[in-house]
């Protein structure tokens, strides 16, 4: 328990010093010094319940699904804070930003990483949607943080059309909290999710379909799911690029996650029923879609960071088939494949910054010749995006082979599907890449004062999975696996 | 159904519930912000009564307290707070017509009916009279949203969003007796702070594009031609 | 036993070389007497080439060392393969050494230095030729293999013995896979063999040359081996169109009554050959070039019609 | 026999492959050093995979082990037996080559831009990648390892990316690498659905059921096909192996085709097991059509690599014909005819891997020295690298099936299976593979001419240009790379009995039969099914060719005054021949142009006397590219053209769409 109150309470407090510390370059250590902290708090939480299983406490429950995610958001966060330190001194002193955006900068991202940790640790439905909601408001000045009309105007379409999907996922929630009045002895309880998931059965199946539609529709807009992901390209393109890293790394992990525990209520809701495998069925359908659709989306990018987030969505949305395909393979591939997606996406956001930085722009088509000008950068990109696309012996690959797999024994068609996307997206991927890391320099481009270490750390890791998955890991999944779909992998 | 097996308090509160429909139709259509405003003001007052009728009949304590909070909340501070924007804004006067204001109404009233036909099928244990609330605010919150989806005024938009957000608590309260206070303050703090928020957005938004029609917000879009694939 | 097999395999081997300007002078003779001219005595060929084994050798400046060494690669190329080839007796230890498709091999290797010998001088002529052999040779090849296949699969055997030794043992017997194939390999033998209609050995009009462009640059010597491998290479056609398709009368066995008899019937069989071709070339004119594709095709499908009658009409099932 | 050791060195040789790349990455600051130590190691590495091969290869039986990677309820099996015994063998023999090459090649880079860490650290990475395909004895391993293979060659294919052509080149290739990659995923997904594990044991033992049988099957040869480039999906191949150092153009085209026919005969034959005869007809069809596509092709290419690049085409056509031969005799049940042609394609599997490096490798010396890759600026190049051009001729020999040289063993070995298809029941295959033969033997006249045009333009006749006139002889050790492979080509095609008892372990180990009859007459006699049926004696045929040889020029030289007058050519009487007036490589290929027409897409300009400078253009263009590749890219390009609608940048729409969506689904629900 002290665990959490230290992992809940350092950003809380981080993020409340920062707002009113005015040294800029301390700041910055201290976001990471803050940032640190948490990491260790949470990787405290991580042993304590690989020792003693499962903390659960009013309002909050950690077990091994949700304490793997606590630790990456942390891990994550420490990295993206090592990065965004000199970038966003850069970014101050290019003047493009005023020094109390800055310390809205720190305090936001401290909040922003209050409510991604609080959302994960919960137990209470409704806590959790107040946790998703704040995630919202802390990144949405952060998205218009630079002011520029592009970044109100997505800042401005965020908050919109999040906050429309959060009230209707805040509606699912009250439905359920509904279905739940007739079955829990006391009624307070009746939000939460161990007390839910335990007499699932008994919930209303009716109001539980109509609850899941709304709490997908509501959580799938943060994930990104199409039709509901326009937000997703512009906030990371406009945004801050440690903002973009963590968006996508964390945030769509978060709402992700929060789908996830909300389609095991619902399952066992409809277990008796004639649609056992509605909510399934609802996923892979989004994902399927989302994945498709992103794939297609990726051809037509003029914006290295855009592309990206594209990028993000697709793989959120295989991430959600495989979740919906359910059975033990695909669910260990899902999650692992949410470990290794936000490593690799957020070491290639951190890259693109400094590609951005180098080539003085966004735009794909004014970004050349990275290797020639400065190699470290242009190869981290290369083999970022080599790892993203899912080549050996980086981490997606395991995934994909779990997940491809799975989808060839159980769905064969919508293996092709797959793999269809899969090379269309790939080919979107690396037809923009090709001409911006190859090929001559252009006149003038300078090497940057670049500081990779997340980069590698993040790579390193990713490669690492790749080519041997260690074993707390493997059980901390498993277990995860267990909790889910209620079968063992190993 | 009839209203007669219904207590006194019960039938109020359906009372109630029409008209928190009625307005939101109201407000769909509209067209000056400050009686918008208003008449957002008059639903989030019906909400809280409501709340309170919730708090009488089932002698849950918690309500009265919910009940205060949303009166405070939608009935005064976020009213006042849209008028002040609106008028340091300059919108006093703004009007913004429909298209089709009765296509509008019959999209409405297809959606209540939507959302009764939705609801239907849960009779058992008798859900009889919340199922009907459910309805209610369920149609106002697909109300909400498709105000939000019609009206091209940045303020506008905000009202449909808070409509809908008043279609939510009308759920929590006459359906379930209200949520966990932990909840209902999270909630409101929520809403609050996205108020503020969208306070903050509407001036942004009028210094990048010189006004509030959100239809003018659409530099961010894909469409170029790009080479071919295999170039 | 194996001695004397390998002693007579060694003397047929030398009796082809020998015959070889025999049958030119042969064609040559009765295509001038079907001219109406006298024409050379039958010897002739003999006579041209101890006349250019004794001529001094002229090389361009421009030829490499390959082109020095093709003549004896080509010789020996051919003569080896023609060695392979049952002449007069069957169970010979050199045919065993090479089967058909060895065969065609050695000829292809032949044909192969031939043309990197036309082109090596560097001239305008040679490369023509040698462009005009290979496609030839690549559309007479598959369906010279063919219609050996279509014999091949009738003996169930590659091997030129097995081949005649299975017709034998059969006696004569009315197949139309034969009939195709002999037609495929009669217009092959032209084709490879550079005799009208395809190409003209006689003539040296540049544009019409395929064989004679590539040894435009040969003298002396060089030229000699190159001309008697031409000649090997008829002779060795006909020896396997005779004694394929009419095996009667090859040695079975090594007794000197035998072999003579042998002989006696090869001679024959090529004397009527070498009739029909030189009637042949005095009633054909030579063709364009882009008419000879069509030309093979006919011996493509003719053989191609060989083993599908074998397949579908002769084995059944 | 004790096949620890083998398996050892097998380790060894994927150490040193990796440990050479960890070199070029290390010591990335002297150039230098991909010359005097990664390029060793390389070469050690393929000698040690040569030894672990051989030793398999004689042991016979196998060994497998675990390693401490992979997936946590499966780590990474590796397992040696004849088959990976036998491809290793063929990797290293090649390796080594390239080993002994390599040196004095990437000399010519160390003043370039591309930086040699790259070329080096990928070189090793992709060596190890083929390695450790050939050993995976498990689904991941055999992908990691696949995938791993791929990326690193796409890096070796993009190498010199200042040129947009290998750009495109290495996009396409890693697209379709790609591709195949997870098509072959999906097939792994059939057989570990069956057999419940990704192990290839389990696998094995799986039965499964025809028509998933046929699904794996057809999964794997779409997926091995196209990195084997086989026709339609051949369109990378011509692209990117001529865009790589030539050295590296040697591994691929002779090293990492033969894994992916690898990765074929493991599944099919091996994992599938129970083959049924219309997957035979299959091959041979799409085979034949690879063979003949590829072949034309190459003859109509006038770069040297490139048109090397189509004739591996064609070779692997080849390759598949056989192996669909020996489908359909194991689907019928003859099973000594189905080892016949399975031997037959393991050798030429080799055959190809030994001359198809060294004319690379070749091609790599004259671009070396000339910086020539366009055949019609070469010429005269015989008298220039005497050494190269004897080897080139070899190659040239070799590749183009002539006798004694090893490439018409396998092919003869080819025929004589065929010409056994009278002993099969049903008369439509009877019918049907000698088709395919004949067009066997149409390929191998046509690739005759090919090389006859390459080597009588390249090496023979003039130079065309002034660099091909000054091009210098290669450094010693690019000689000695060439002279090692020709000589394994002479070797392999004299002895052909002792390789096939070699290979014929293989045999036995997949499909249960040898060629027992092979080396029943001695060394000296090659008698695949008997001796009454087919017999080829190569020792005696080169003994007597020498002989002859020998003794005709000894009876020619003597007495004859030896004076040989040098004059001018006299080509008709004309004037000296100028170089430009020999016969180019169009030229040469002319007649067959025009006789193959409808086959190539020809866009030719003949000009009329009238204008000023004519001159002749022409431009041959793959014609898959319209009917295949171009159509699928358009699709996609309207299809995302039509996609970003959704992204129309109207706030409203986008609430528009979450409103229609929510809807939808409460429709469905209930």
């Amino acid at each position: 328990m002290t665990a959490l109150l230290l992992l809940l309470l350092t950003p809380l407090l981080g993020g409340l010093t920062l707002a009113l510390l005015r040294p800029l370059n301390l700041a910055g250590w201290l976001n990471l010094a803050v940032s640190l902290l948490t990491l260790g708090a949470a990787v405290w939480l991580a042993w304590l319940v690989a020792t003693v299983g499962v903390i659960a406490g009013p309002y909050f429950r950690v077990d091994a699904f949700n304490v793997y995610l606590v630790v990456l958001t942390a891990f994550v966060g420490v990295t993206t804070s090592i990065f965004s330190r000199p970038y966003m001194r850069h970014v101050c002193a290019s003047g493009k930003i005023s020094a109390r955006s800055m310390r809205v900068y720190h305090s936001m991202y401290q909040a922003f990483m209050l409510t991604m940790l609080l959302a994960l640790t919960t137990d209470n439905l409704g806590v959790l949607w107040v946790a998703v909601e704040g995630a919202t408001l802390a990144t949405v000045l952060l998205v218009s943080l630079y002011r520029t009309p592009e970044a109100v105007e997505a800042a401005w379409k965020y908050f919109i059309l999040c906050g429309v999907g959060i009230a209707l996922a805040l509606f699912g929630t009250v439905l359920t909290y509904f279905a739940a009045q007739h079955v829990m002895a006391d009624p307070a309880a009746g939000l939460t999710w161990s007390a839910l998931y335990e007499r699932a059965h008994e919930l209303n199946p009716t109001v539980m379909r109509i609850a899941f539609v709304f709490l997908l529709v509501g959580y799938g807009t943060k994930v990104g799911l199409v039709p509901m992901h326009q937000w997703l390209p512009d906030a990371h393109s406009e945004g801050p690029t440690p903002m973009s890293a963590v968006l996508s790394g964390l945030l769509l992990n978060v709402a992700l996650y929060a789908v996830v525990r909300v389609k095991m209520l619902v399952d066992g809701s409809l277990a008796t029923t004639a649609t056992p495998h509605l909510a399934g069925a609802l996923l892979m359908g989004f994902g399927l879609v989302s994945f498709v659709v992103a794939g297609l989306f990726l051809h037509r990018q003029r914006d290295i960071k855009r592309m990206f987030s594209y990028s993000s969505i697709e793989h959120m949305g295989l991430m959600t088939f495989a979740f919906g395909l359910g059975g033990p393979l695909a669910t260990f591939g899902a999650l692992l494949h949410m470990l290794v997606h936000s490593l690799t996406k957020s070491a290639i956001f951190v890259t693109v910054g400094h590609a951005t930085h180098l080539a003085g722009t966004q735009a794909i088509d004014q970004i050349r010749g990275l290797i020639r000008t400065q190699p470290a950068i242009g190869w981290s990109l290369l083999l970022g995006v080599v790892a993203i696309a899912g080549f050996p012996p980086f981490g997606v690959f395991t995934s994909e082979f779990l997940l491809l797999t799975a989808t060839m024994q159980s769905q064969p068609w919508f293996a092709v599907v797959l793999l269809t996307g899969l090379a269309v997206a790939f080919a979107g991927l690396f037809r923009h890449l090709h001409p911006m890391v190859y090929g001559p320099a252009p006149e003038g481009q300078q090497p940057v004062q670049a500081n990779l270490l997340p980069v590698f750390i993040h790579l390193g890791l990713v490669l690492w999975l790749g080519l041997s998955i260690p074993d707390f890991l493997a059980v901390w999944l498993d277990r995860a696996t267990q909790l889910i779909t209620g079968m063992h992998l190993l | 159904m009839t209203l007669t097996v219904l207590t006194l308090l019960q039938q109020f509160v359906l009372l109630l519930a029409a008209l928190v429909l009625f307005l939101s139709f109201v407000l769909l259509a509209q067209p000056r912000l400050i009686a918008a405003i208003h008449l957002f003001a008059w639903q989030g007052a019906l909400i809280a009564a409501v709340t309170l009728t919730v708090a009488l009949a089932g002698h849950a304590h918690h309500l009265y307290f919910s009940a205060l909070l949303t009166l405070v909340l939608k009935a005064l501070l976020i009213p006042w707070m849209l008028h002040r924007l609106v008028r340091r804004l300059g919108l006093e006067r703004h009007t913004e017509a429909l298209r089709w204001p009765a296509l509008a109404m019959m999209a409405g009233v297809a959606l209540v009916i939507f959302s009764y036909w939705l609801v239907v099928p849960m009779v058992e244990q008798g859900l009889a009279f919340t199922r009907n609330i459910v309805a209610v605010s369920l149609a106002v919150v697909l109300i909400g949203l498709l105000m939000m989806v019609l009206r091209q005024q940045a303020v506008a938009q905000v009202l449909g969003f808070m409509s809908m957000e008043n279609g939510l608590f009308l759920a929590a309260v006459s359906a379930t007796a209200g949520m966990p206070l932990v909840v209902e303050l999270g909630v409101a703090f929520d809403v609050l702070v996205a108020m503020v928020l969208f306070g903050v957005f509407f001036f942004q938004i009028r210094e990048s594009i010189d006004s509030l029609d959100v239809d003018r917000l659409n530099r961010l879009t894909e469409t170029v031609d790009n080479e071919d694939l295999i170039q | 036993m194996i001695i004397v097999t390998w002693l007579i395999a060694f003397i047929q081997a030398l009796l082809i070389a020998a015959l070889a300007p025999l049958l030119i002078g042969w064609v040559r003779k009765v295509k001038a007497w079907l001219q109406n001219r006298r024409g050379p005595s039958l010897l002739q060929p003999y006579a041209d080439l101890r006349k250019l084994l004794v001529k001094e050798i002229r090389v361009p400046h421009t030829a490499s060392p390959l082109f020095r060494a093709s003549p004896y690669i080509v010789f020996v190329a051919i003569w080896l393969a023609a060695a392979t080839i049952p002449l007069v007796a069957l169970d010979l230890p050199t045919s065993r050494i090479a089967d058909i498709i060895v065969l065609v091999g050695l000829l292809a290797l032949a044909r192969f230095f031939l043309a990197l010998a036309g082109m090596d001088a560097g001239t305008a002529f040679g490369g023509m030729g040698a462009s005009r052999e290979m496609l030839i040779s690549a559309l007479a090849e598959p369906a010279m293999l063919v219609a050996v296949f279509t014999l091949a699969m009738t003996a169930h055997s590659t091997s030129l013995v097995s081949v005649i030794d299975h017709h034998l043992t059969d006696g004569f017997l009315l197949r139309p896979s034969y009939l195709f194939a002999l037609g495929a390999l009669l217009l092959v033998a032209l084709a490879e063999c550079g005799r009208i209609p395809v190409d003209n050995p006689a003539t040296h009009l540049e544009l019409t040359m395929i064989h004679e462009a590539m040894l435009l640059e040969y003298a002396g010597r060089h030229l000699a081996l190159m001309e008697w491998a031409a000649w090997i290479k008829l002779l060795l056609y006909g020896v396997i169109i005779a004694n394929l398709f009419f095996p009667w009368g090859v040695a079975q066995d090594f007794s000197p009554l035998a072999l003579g008899l042998g002989l006696a019937a090869v001679l024959f069989k090529l004397m009527i050959l070498g009739a029909v071709l030189a009637v042949s070339e005095t009633a054909l004119a030579k063709m364009r070039l882009f008419r000879v594709p069509a030309f093979l095709n006919l011996a493509l499908l003719l053989a191609l019609l060989g083993l599908l009658s074998h397949v579908i009409l002769e084995v059944g099932a | 026999m004790n096949m620890t050791p083998a398996l050892l060195l097998a380790g060894l040789a994927v150490l040193l492959a990796l440990g050479s790349s960890a070199v070029s990455l290390l010591a990335s600051r002297d150039p230098s050093v991909l010359r005097r130590v990664a390029m060793p190691l390389i070469g050690l590495s393929g000698l040690a995979a040569l030894a672990a091969g051989l030793w398999a290869l004689i042991a016979g039986g196998d060994i497998s082990t675990t390693l401490p990677f992979g997936l946590p309820w499966m780590p990474w099996q590796v397992r040696l037996d004849a088959l990976s015994g036998f491809f290793l063998m063929t990797i290293g023999l090649v390796v080594c080559a390239v080993g002994i090459y390599g040196p004095s090649y990437v000399r010519g880079f160390e003043h370039g831009r591309e930086s040699l860490t790259a070329l080096g650290g990928f070189t090793g990475l992709f060596l190890a990648g083929m390695l450790l395909v050939v050993l995976a004895n498990d689904a991941f391993l055999f992908m990691v390892a696949w995938e791993l293979m791929s990326l690193s060659s796409y890096f070796l294919v993009a190498f010199q990316h200042e040129n947009a052509a290998n750009r495109r080149a290495a996009f396409l290739y890693l697209l379709m690498a790609h591709v195949g990659g997870l098509t072959i995923l999906l097939g792994f997904g059939v057989l570990s659905g069956f057999g419940h594990s990704f192990a290839f044991d389990a696998m094995r033992e799986a039965i499964l059921s025809p028509g998933w049988a046929s699904v794996a099957f057809a999964l794997a040869f779409v997926g091995f096909g196209m990195k084997a480039g086989l026709v339609p999906l051949h369109a990378w191949l011509p692209e990117a192996h001529p865009v790589a150092p030539s050295h590296i153009s040697a591994l691929m085209s002779g090293v990492m085709l033969k894994v992916a026919v690898y990765g074929f005969i493991r599944v099919v034959f091996d994992l599938i097991g129970q083959v049924q005869w219309q997957w035979g007809v299959t091959l041979m069809v799409i085979g034949s059509l690879s063979a003949l596509v590829g072949v034309l092709f190459a003859l109509m290419q006038t770069d040297l690599k490139r048109l090397l690049a189509y004739s591996s085409v064609e070779n692997l056509g080849i390759i598949f014909i056989a192996l669909g031969l020996a489908l359909v005799f194991l689907s019928t049940g003859h099973a000594l005819l189905g080892a016949l042609a399975f031997v037959a394609a393991l050798y030429h599997v080799i055959n190809h891997a030994l001359f198809k490096s060294l004319l690379f490798l070749g091609a790599g010396a004259i671009l070396h020295s000339s910086h020539e890759r366009d055949l019609e600026q070469m010429g005269g190049l015989l008298r220039r690298m005497p050494w190269t051009g004897a080897f080139f001729l070899i190659g040239c020999l070799s590749i183009s099936a002539l006798p004694p040289f090893n490439g018409f063993v396998s092919e003869w070995l080819i025929f004589q299976s065929a010409l056994q298809a009278w002993q099969l029941e049903s008369g439509v295959l009877r019918s049907l593979i000698p088709i395919a033969s004949a067009v066997l033997a149409l390929t191998g006249a046509l690739v005759a001419a090919t090389f006859v045009k390459v080597y009588g333009v390249a090496f023979l006749g003039q130079a065309r240009s002034r660099h091909v006139r000054h091009a210098r002889q290669g450094t010693f050790g690019m000689r000695a790379g060439q002279g090692f492979l020709a000589g394994l080509c002479v070797l392999f095609g004299v002895l052909p009995t002792q390789v096939i008892m070699l290979i014929d372990g293989v045999s036995v180990q997949i499909l249960g039969t040898g060629l027992p009859q092979a080396s029943a007459h001695g060394w000296l006699w090659l008698t695949p099914i008997s001796s009454e049926t087919a017999s080829y004696s190569a020792p005696l045929t080169i003994l007597l060719l020498t002989l002859v040889a020998g003794f005709a020029f000894w009876w020619f030289l003597r007495g004859v005054p030896r004076r040989i007058r040098r004059s001018d050519p006299w080509d008709c009487g004309f004037a000296p021949p100028t170089p430009g007036m020999q016969y180019t490589a169009t030229a040469f290929a002319q007649p067959i142009r025009r006789v193959f027409g409808p086959l190539f897409e020809i866009d030719e300009a003949r000009p009329a006397h009238a204008d000023g400078e004519p001159r002749y253009r022409l431009k041959l263009t793959d014609r898959t590219w319209g009917l295949l590749y171009l159509p699928v890219a358009r699709a996609v390009e309207s299809a995302s053209r039509r996609v970003v609608r959704l992204q129309s940048g109207n706030v409203r729409t986008y609430l528009g769409w979450t409103l229609a969506t929510l809807l939808v689904l409460l429709w469905i629900i209930s």
